[in-house]
């Protein structure tokens, strides 16, 4: 027998376009984008307060905090995980926070420590889900107790509220009268984004997300790859948690407790997957604002309490159905 | 003499107290092709995996250049030059062919690194070995065949020292399979160690140099392809001589049709065009063409994936409505074996037993409380009929070899009785005993009426056991070979447009 | 202030008001019980609502939209010690404002004395329970906290456990050592946290009754009624609910808690705040406060008693919880009839 | 080719070891159940009041509420999905009980018109997760905010108190002395139990689990499958709002929010995989007994408020940890 051709027919002639087209990922991004849009044209429809740079700004505040949260969720999502503990490492994260500022150590200091704090749960979160192969929502439930413990046991139970109430820099308002911590939110979008797009490290997430056991056998150091996730997200989330104490003027051992409900649906309505191996940034941001913006347009509205909490849900099933519309049924996960 | 490249010493394997791999010695040369073979079940993957670092042995030693080394894991294996394609395909689904090509081995810059770069290289990969993919396609996007020749793209573009290849061309045509032998012959030249693991004996004696025959784990045979023969190998790896081949009978005269497809049309791609057909009663439909070629989608078609393909589709008769879902194809007496048993035909989660009886729970069941003694019954006779080898009924399917795996596959569709067989390629993997035997076990369903369409893209399994072989072409049917033998293969590849 | 908000008519005094939440009773009654007095009666008053749900990262948005807003007052009902920072939102507003139940920097504190409360109350089970001859050996103190409500609020059950432990002999413990980590106050004395609320209370007393001796006479004192009914089923369940091995004290003046001190023999004391006015007393703060008048730099305290079961029917219609009349003005709040709020509203004791 | 002969020597399909060799999820069960021992060993030897009748009584009537919702929440998780929106069904489900119940429609009406109301929920959810295909963890997080809303808005956000308060009789003490919620929940156990095992719902329910396409390769239909399991642990949630109203003898909007993480945390200690088409009845009743021991055993040793919170965490991770070290690590999710 001789060799074949190399030459196959099936190499589809759309091979070439699909390079220009969009893809699906664009797409659902496009289609949530305008989403968003029609939800702020229905509020300004129905408020005059609502449209205006003030209350954009006021958004932007808002959201930040869950945003930061949700930059980190993204990239456990992303690599097939999941991370629950936020809701823990949030408040811990604040209330060191404010004892650092309390003893002196000044917003550098103690945003280092902050940092630190974060990432040694966040190191011990990835040990616990890549060594001992536990899986991520249950190791992450159970660390979010024991971190959401330990910032109340810090705090004793109590707010400590900072003895200087000028030292909440991080929330004042600097460079055109944005807060810093929304300029925070943006530098760190942008850090991810080429992180995720341009870089190794980046490409090892998709991949570890998309399929462990493949990076597994190509050499990739999946369980390094999995802690260095963790400990970012919990990085985030505790460096989340110094901006809520900053708005706050106080470390509170019970202020974003919801963060880990509330950042997963961002990031997932954002268009990534609990499959993992899918997801980016800009999807995460469009996904915080579609619900922060909700929620601010709803409270001018003044919508009873109820009919809030109702309308959300509604709102995000809307967002993922509709986005998924164009998605090919083919697979059911 | 130097050391070989790669040795292993007294390697031992358990899975709880089953004992896969017990005392395997053996060495592979610089530039030597060896060929791995055995029964499903035997230990090959097993071994395949040690040595790639994805499982710890329990015992024994492996040398890499006569060294000891630790192969702790895939990537020790991959910093000691050793690549490996495992049998069931592992992929990064949603990543593009490109990067799946260049998966762990990015471009870089540091720590940078830029799609342009990733789609540059992994084409000059693929232009050097001579594979055309279409590489800004998502994985999850391509025929098994198009996925299979990625992952044996991305092993050879690792410029390894040695490459394990676990049973790389149980999905692929015989044009790709040539090109893979060739390839190969090639790195052996260039001084790489292959491990070749196949059940198809022909490739092993066309391609390798020495022969390595396992049997319940045990090392049973290692010799030169030259000091041995098919039959010799055979009886080595069953342990006892082995049965004379028996051509399949076909005496049947040609019976009225019990599938009828007419003027299927397809407007995605891989295309079709007015295919029109009948399979008979007791009659064995085999159905060839290219990777492609659309034959895949006719059988896709009658199992209820394409509800896309308009035409007719008539059953014992009766006008099959629609073939919207695969319910609907079930519920017209269609039984049908997909193509990827891992993705489309099992749920590795479940028992044997569990899988055999999936498709026939309702008839063992009474009020929706299913008979447990008569499911085992009836799993136990299908699983002796297909010769499936596991610890029992209660093993899990994941835990099965991969021939054991398909094997499961096609007995839970015979378990159907069904009017209408349809088969994509169903003895993948399986080895040449146990093939034999569902070989017969086909045929013996036929003569008792089953209409079966067979689609493989194995030539010699579509000419030996077809009655009736149809030749499919850019979507159409462009020739029929009635009684096709081993001298009609090389018509139906030139037909097939293989051979231009 | 400034320009009204556009909801209201022209000419009315606008106030953007917060809620600790809309999803409990407690606390909804405050909001509606205003809008039906404003509905009711020409007040010339407009109160745009925000709800706060318990969260402060919620309260820090609201008061942003508050001051969006542009009314001539806020008023807000903080979730938590955490109020440094809105108040600095507040204040950097320049709005008069008035914080209710916790203190806010920049805001005028209206509030009532958690403290006094828990020792009144304290006082009246104490008494009945030393006539039954309760003391160090037969008898257990069971208090349940908010501790994410913070300090102030938890004050009562602090100062209930101090003032009765030495009443019936039991170990004493300083109230400021009572934090809300501990569970074990003394030999005597067990604290739960129920959050406020019915069903973590069920549980968290479920759990923890195997711990109090069975021969032991239980005395339970909690934040809230919501709290101490949900310990009350707990305590039912396991039959250590007798009339004569039980004494409560409620905490809230709700149709739950006047009703048991009318009914229940064991429900022995009920600290009535009249929570359904209190948005009323904010509304007055409000007024007064843009009138220019000086609030006291303490607090500003909110009507308040601790009713037995003679003095129930003062106060309430009786069999019924609708509001009688309100307790006199005091020293510290005697300055709200500025604002004239509580004029148009009436029934304050001694107040035309 | 030649042939071989058709007996293969191990083909052995009645290999009698198999029936009684402990299989993997069986060996889990039984180190789970150890470390409940374990767990229980430990309380009573700190505490004489811990190894008492009526304490483990107790233990149950706490747990009988997460654990109905928990035997739902298995459902959806075996069959490879997640129902977050329990969260808001069982305070649906518990106003709507006490609704009833004031409006005089008696313990059994009530009670058919919670699991209607459950039902009702559950189809909807089902129907979105099956044919609007989208994830599940989105999907009825977003409809926990819908049911929870709707409790409240129903309850017109307060407290609905039982009228009669004699009516309570889900939460009283029955046969030897247990309470009928207790009854309902062993009953409810024993009926998934066989349901799973033994028919054929059961195994469609594995099937599609393990592997969706395959089950519907296989003409299973899967839609329906996933939409049953939906209503079937709505109603069971709504179910649980009931015992929980009859236990309060009031109809609280917001009681048992948290019984969907604590429902899907009972099912993974149990053995399941998020992954799909493993867990069972036993596994989750091991699973919320640790749970319900564990708050319990703390409480009764008085153990300070914060530290319970962190020694729950940790104690979950021990769990799961130590019910996974035999597990094979071959397959990496
Ligand atoms: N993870 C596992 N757990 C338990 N048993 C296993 C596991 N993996 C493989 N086995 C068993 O090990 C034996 C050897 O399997 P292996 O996959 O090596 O066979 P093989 O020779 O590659 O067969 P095939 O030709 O069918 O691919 C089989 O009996 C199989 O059931
Ligand atoms: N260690 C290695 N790993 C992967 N690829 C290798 C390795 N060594 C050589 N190759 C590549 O394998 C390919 C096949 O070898 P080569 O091109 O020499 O074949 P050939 O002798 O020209 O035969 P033909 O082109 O006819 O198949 C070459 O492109 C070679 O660069
Ligand atoms: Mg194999
Ligand atoms: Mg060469």
């Amino acid at each position: 027998m001789t060799a074949a051709t190399p030459t196959l027919p099936d190499t589809t002639p759309e091979s070439r376009t699909s390079r220009f087209a969009l893809n699906e990922g664009t797409l659902r991004g496009v289609i949530l984008a305008a989403f968003l849009v029609l939800i702020v044209v229905f509020f300004s429809s129905r408020s005059d307060a609502f449209f205006t740079s003030d209350n954009a700004l006021n958004i932007l505040v808002n959201a930040s905090v869950i945003g930061i949260v949700s930059l980190g969720q993204a990239l456990t999502i992303i690599s097939g995980g999941f991370d629950l503990s936020v809701s823990g490492t949030v408040p811990l994260g604040a209330v060191v926070y404010a004892l650092l500022l309390n003893d002196g150590y000044g917003v550098f200091g103690a945003l280092a420590g902050v940092l630190v704090a974060g990432a040694i749960c966040g190191f011990v979160n990835g040990l616990i889900v890549a060594k001992a192969n536990i899986n991520p929502l249950i190791a992450t439930l159970a660390t979010m107790s024991v971190t959401g413990g330990l910032a109340l046991t810090i705090a004793d139970g109590v707010q400590i509220p900072f003895d200087d109430p000028e030292q909440g820099v991080l929330a004042e308002q600097s460079l055109f009268g944005v807060n810093n911590h929304v300029w925070i939110l943006l530098g760190l979008s942008l850090v991810v984004f080429v992180a995720l797009r341009y870089t190794v490290f980046g490409r090892y997430l998709y991949t570890v997300g998309g399929n462990r056991e493949a990076a597994r056998l190509a050499g990739i150091r999946v369980d390094a790859v999995t802690t260095w996730v963790y400990v970012f997200s919990a990085a985030f989330a505790s460096l989340a948690g110094a901006v809520l104490a900053s708005q706050l003027l106080t470390g509170s051992g019970t202020a974003g407790t919801d963060s880990g409900l509330q950042s997963v649906a961002a990031v997932i309505l954002g268009g990534a997957s609990l499959a993992g191996g899918v997801g980016g940034v800009p999807g995460t941001l469009i996904g915080v604002l579609i619900l922060g913006t909700l929620a601010n347009g709803m409270a001018i509205m003044s919508v009873p309490a109820f009919y809030q909490t109702i309308a959300t849900g509604v709102v995000l099933l809307l967002a993922v159905g509709i986005s998924q519309i164009r998605r090919i049924s083919r697979r059911g996960r | 003499m130097t050391a070989p490249v790669l040795a292993v010493e007294a390697l031992g394997k358990s899975y709880g107290r089953h004992r896969v791999l017990d005392d395997v010695t053996f060495r592979l040369a610089a530039g030597e092709t060896t060929a791995l073979l055995g029964e499903n079940g035997a230990g090959k993957s097993t071994l395949a995996k040690v040595l790639a670092g994805a499982v710890p042995p329990d015992s024994g030693r492996v040398l890499v250049d006569g060294n000891p080394v630790q192969l702790s894991s895939p990537r020790v294996a991959l910093e000691h030059g050793i690549a490996f394609i495992p049998q069931e395909l592992v992929y990064v689904p949603k990543l593009t062919v490109a990067e799946n090509v260049c998966l762990g081995r990015w471009p870089r810059r540091a720590g940078f690194t830029s799609g342009a770069a990733l789609r540059r290289q992994a084409a000059a990969e693929a232009e050097r070995l001579g594979f055309d993919l279409p590489l800004d396609h998502a994985m999850d996007t391509l025929t098994l065949a198009q996925q299979q020749m990625v992952e044996i793209l991305k092993a050879l573009a690792r410029r390894s020292r040695v490459i394990l290849l676990d049973e790389p061309t149980a999905a692929l045509s015989s044009h790709d399979s040539e090109r893979l032998l060739n390839v190969m012959t090639g790195l052996a030249a260039d001084g790489v160690g292959v491990l070749y693991i196949s059940h198809r004996l022909d490739e092993v004696f066309r391609a390798c140099r020495t022969v390595h025959v396992l049997r319940n784990g045990h090392l049973v045979r290692s010799s030169a392809v030259a000091d041995t023969t098919p039959r010799g190998v055979i009886e080595d790896m069953l342990g006892r001589s082995a049965d004379e081949a028996v051509a399949p009978t076909r005496d049947r005269a040609w019976a009225r049709p019990v599938l009828s497809v007419r003027g299927y049309e397809r407007a995605g791609l891989p295309p079709l065009r007015d295919v029109s057909f009948d399979v008979g009663e007791g009659e064995i439909l085999g159905l060839y063409g290219v990777r492609g070629a659309g034959a895949e989608v006719i059988a896709e078609t009658l199992g209820g994936l394409h509800p896309e393909v308009t035409g007719e589709t008539t059953v014992d008769g009766s006008p099959v409505r629609t073939l919207r879902r695969p319910l609907a194809a079930r519920r017209a007496g269609i039984a049908y074996v997909p193509a990827d048993r891992k993705s489309q035909g099992l749920a590795l989660t479940l028992p044997v037993q569990q899988s055999l009886s999936m498709l026939v729970l309702r008839s063992l069941s009474r009020f929706g409380v299913v008979a447990r003694r008569r499911e085992r019954t009836v799993a136990g006779k299908l699983a002796a009929d297909v010769h499936l080898r596991a610890r029992g009924l209660g093993q899990l399917v994941g835990e099965l070899s991969g021939g054991n795996q398909q094997k499961v596959l096609v007995g839970s569709r015979i378990a159907m009785r069904p009017k209408v067989l349809v088969l994509q390629e169903p003895t993948r993997g399986v080895d040449v005993g146990a093939r034999l035997e569902i070989h017969r076990l086909l045929r013996r369903l036929a003569d008792d009426g089953t209409a079966t369409l067979l689609v493989t893209s194995d030539i010699e399994e579509a000419v030996n056991l077809s009655d009736r072989l149809l030749v499919i072409r850019d979507g159409a049917v462009v020739s029929e070979f009635p009684r096709p033998d081993f001298r009609s293969q090389s018509d139906v590849l030139h037909a097939a447009g293989g051979l231009d | 202030g400034s320009s009204g908000g556009k909801s209201s008519a022209a000419g009315d005094f606008t106030i953007s008001a917060a809620n600790y939440t809309e999803a409990a009773a407690l606390f909804r009654v405050i909001h509606t019980n205003l809008d039906d007095v404003i509905k009711a009666k020409d007040t010339g008053v407009a109160v745009k609502w925000y709800d706060n749900a318990g969260d402060p990262a919620k309260m820090t948005q609201n008061a942003r939209l508050m001051v969006q807003d542009k009314p001539d007052a806020i008023v807000m009902y903080p979730v938590s010690n955490t109020t440094q920072g809105i108040g600095k939102i507040i204040g950097d507003s320049k709005i008069p404002c008035v914080s209710v139940n916790l203190a806010t920097p920049n805001c005028a504190f209206l509030n009532i004395d958690n403290r006094a409360l828990g020792i009144d109350s304290a006082k009246i089970v104490g008494a009945e329970a030393k006539k039954r001859g309760w003391n160090a050996s037969n008898t257990t103190v069971l208090i349940g906290q908010n501790a994410a409500s913070g300090e102030q609020v938890n004050d009562c059950v602090r100062y209930f456990h101090s003032t009765i432990a030495p009443i019936l002999g039991l170990p004493t413990v300083e109230p400021t050592s009572i934090t809300p980590n501990m569970t074990k106050v003394s030999a005597n004395a067990i604290q739960f946290d129920g959050g406020s609320q019915l069903q973590p209370s069920f549980k968290a007393v479920k759990n923890l009754l195997p711990s109090i001796p069975k021969n032991h006479n239980i005395i339970l004192y909690t934040v809230n009624n919501d709290s101490t009914v949900g310990a009350l089923r707990a305590l039912q369940d396991a039959g250590r609910a007798g009339n004569d091995t039980l004494l409560m004290a409620g905490l809230g003046g709700d149709e739950q808690g006047i009703k048991a001190l009318r009914e229940d023999p064991r429900w022995v004391a009920e600290g009535d705040i009249f929570v359904s006015w209190w948005g009323q007393y904010a509304v007055a703060m409000a007024q007064a406060l843009a009138k220019g008048a000086k609030p006291p730099a303490e607090v500003t305290l909110l009507p308040q008693v601790v009713l037995d079961k003679n003095t129930v029917d003062t106060y309430h219609q009786p069999g019924s919880v609708d509001v009688k009349q309100l307790p006199p003005l005091v020293e510290s709040n005697d300055y709200l009839k500025q604002g004239g709020f509580l004029q148009v509203v009436g029934n304050i004791e001694g107040l035309k």
